[in-house]
């Protein structure tokens, strides 16, 4: 069997300057906050960082914020967040906008190899400029289209030496889709266990996704 | 016009409850709307969907009992009562955009007579981003906007929004501390007036035409 | 709580003759066999149905190609039920051949409140038929559109009173995209728990799906 | 060419095992492909994906021990091995179309020059449907056609397909008892020869032109 587990510094040695990075989490609910420590304290920057929001200056994303890791951001809410508020103003940070379920659509739309897909959320907003407009049987809709990264950085509650994530309650959010759309997946780990230890018919993300599993626990 | 704020946003809300029937899902938005669910009638059951990820949202925990893995949008500490379902952030949109939320209850920066809502952002001031707004008030059966009618004396209620839209004609009911407005495809109707509230006051404090209810009623609240 | 437990027939009265129907199931795996026989011996007839195959004369969706229940079937897969070919040879039925992983996609597409997607399965083939083509960054696709129906009936393995539902290894198939993409949803469970009995974590279905709940037990 | 049926099954499906990479994660289609599972060569253990939902398949259970719920894609009870996952039809077909597979084994009916492949119906004589067919040769990173070269003495491999088509231009290997196939810009590239047989024998059983490789090597089977 392929080893998966790697240690945090080994992962985030995969990460490159100018990478696109998808980060799970809801206001850093569910963010694997090991991996992103890490990548703030090694210094690699010019990141896209795609994630729900840039959470609270000293949690989750907004650590990357703060530590200005981005050169760019894919989200749908920075207003928790003061500092991407600055840096979006002063010019130092891009900042993408993106409706939630649209996100998400667009993260999954990757992970499951569809070129593109129909939606009336945004229409007649500021969100429809630059976007196809289709129209099916007299109703309008845009064309979203999908949004993948270099680098995957999600969170499960246990995860299985073969790389099977069980999440838990609103930690979930983002991560099962992002784990189905990067090239290389790194998941933190509440907890690790052997082959078997989560049930078959409850795994939320197949191994097959995950590329490599750090532990998320304080003892490393 | 009813002077106490805390008494305008009781009227606010306990009329928004009213508007359940017996099962719905409903989403509320932070703030406000959240306030809803402390109002609802005798035997008016409704079943909170939360767009981090979970239906069967219940209120804040005991001081001591917060989970960090269990918050709202809000980030929060909640609970989740008998029978809630956790899931991924697409499932909570498929189940927002796909029509299977019956009503969402949110607040408005300002609403126009053909239903256009301005609710997330102020140009060169406030640029939170939407979050989940323009996909539940594209998606949801029901839009309610749960507001003060106006803004330090100005009028929300307008002909045309002048901030960025959050979405197109979607708003189907205006709840204020004055009355109640449906939108409909002859205008704006004024349903229901509030308490110890004239016409008038109502006419005057609200920027696009309103059509009066043959039988405009008084709200119960 | 709204009372959602009903018998098989009362569940069944609300098919009408000529409704669009989907039927959960693979192979007559995860196939609701208690409802399509209700179906069968009722005589609703003229039906549209939507499934992932015919399974087999005696098994599920079989049963109703076998009764003459349906007037068309849009599905992936025939060749296991040789009387579904017959019927379409002699011009009783109406196939509707879709690749299994577009129909799977469509029916979800109808469920997520989504326009179409676009996919490049099916492509130089006759499933591209009356069909747009759509190109982005020089890749072609074609426009698929959602798909959905009167009712569906599918099977659950554990059910509670809410109408959550779990399901069990390989019956799960297409139980859940359909319940998210019918107006109203029909769910067989083996068995019916109280709220609660599943653990909110592990809800494949959440309830707000499911209109009726019937008992796939014997004991009626 | 080899005389046996049953030697000739057997260098197919030897021959399509060594392709795979410790970790693949691979379909195999109903029939020939399922038998490749059982020449893994030491070392290499891939994950089978069925597409009526789980990774992690394994082989027949003992009689008796049948699951009602566990079946492989062709509705045969099958097992599940440590470290199984089972999901629904959009997930099985979002891992196949989404390139989470590294490679898919299927039988065909007529391969082109181009790598065109048709193996789903015979006009008029035999429609199953396609069922997965089109979304794994579309999807699957690799695809891999594990056939005999002819069928009753006629070529299989052709200029052109003739009858409808699954996918065009997706199958990179053709393997069958006479030979490996690789299919490349430049045309048909024969990379290997079946042992006692010879190159005039697959030009003549081939109606694509074929380029045969330099480094021609024989198959070690």
């Amino acid at each position: 069997m392929v080893d998966k587990i790697k240690s945090v510094k080994e992962a985030i040695d995969l990460v490159k300057p100018g990478m696109s990075v998808m980060i799970g989490g809801f206001l850093g609910v569910g963010t694997p906050e090991k991996l992103i420590d890490e990548l703030v304290e090694k210094g690699i920057d010019n990141l896209t960082i795609i994630g729900n929001d840039t959470a609270f200056p000293d949690k989750g994303i907004g650590k990357l914020i703060v530590g200005k890791r981005a050169k760019k951001v894919i989200v749908s809410h920075i207003g928790t967040n003061p500092e991407t508020g600055r840096q979006m103003n002063e010019g130092e940070l891009e900042v993408d906008l993106v409706p939630q379920g649209t996100l998400a659509e667009r993260i999954r739309c990757a992970g499951a190899g569809l070129g593109g897909f129909l939606t009336p959320t945004g229409l007649g907003t500021v969100v429809e400029q630059g976007k196809q407009k289709i129209t099916v049987d007299g109703q309008e809709y845009l064309l979203e289209l999908p949004l993948k990264a270099d680098v995957a950085l999600i969170k499960g509650h246990k995860v299985d030496r073969k790389g099977n994530i069980y999440y838990r309650k609103t930690a979930r959010n983002f991560n099962p889709i992002m784990a189905m759309a990067a090239d290389t997946v790194i998941v933190e780990a509440e907890e690790i266990v052997e082959v078997g230890g989560i049930e078959a018919n409850d795994v939320m993300t197949p191994g097959l996704f995950v590329d490599i599993i750090v532990s998320g626990r304080d003892e490393k | 016009m009813i002077e106490s704020k805390e008494r305008r946003r009781e009227i606010i809300v306990k009329r928004v409850a009213q508007e359940f029937r017996d099962g719905d899902v409903v989403n509320l938005g932070i703030g406000l709307p959240t306030l809803v669910a402390n109002y609802l009638p005798e035997g008016i059951d409704i079943t909170l969907q939360s767009e981090n990820g979970f239906v069967g949202m219940g209120p804040a925990p005991e001081p001591g009992g917060e989970d960090p893995d269990l918050t709202n949008a809000g980030a929060q500490p909640v609970t989740a009562l008998d029978g809630a379902a956790f899931f991924d952030s697409c499932m909570s949109f498929s189940i927002i955009r796909g029509g299977h939320v019956d009503a969402t209850v949110l607040g408005a920066l300002q609403v126009d007579k053909k239903g256009n809502l301005a609710n997330w952002m102020i140009p060169g001031k406030m640029v939170p981003g939407m979050g989940g707004a323009m996909d539940l008030v594209v998606g949801a059966k029901k839009v309610i906007l749960a507001m003060e009618h106006t803004a330090k004396g100005q009028p929300k209620i307008l002909n045309e929004c002048t901030l960025p839209l959050t979405a197109k004609e979607q708003v189907n009911l205006i709840v204020t501390d004055m009355g109640v407005i449906e939108v409909t495809d002859r205008g704006l109707v004024l349903k229901e007036i509030a308490p110890d509230t004239a016409v008038d006051e109502v006419v005057e404090a609200t920027e696009a035409p309103l059509i009066i209810a043959e039988d405009l009623k008084v709200m119960e609240v």
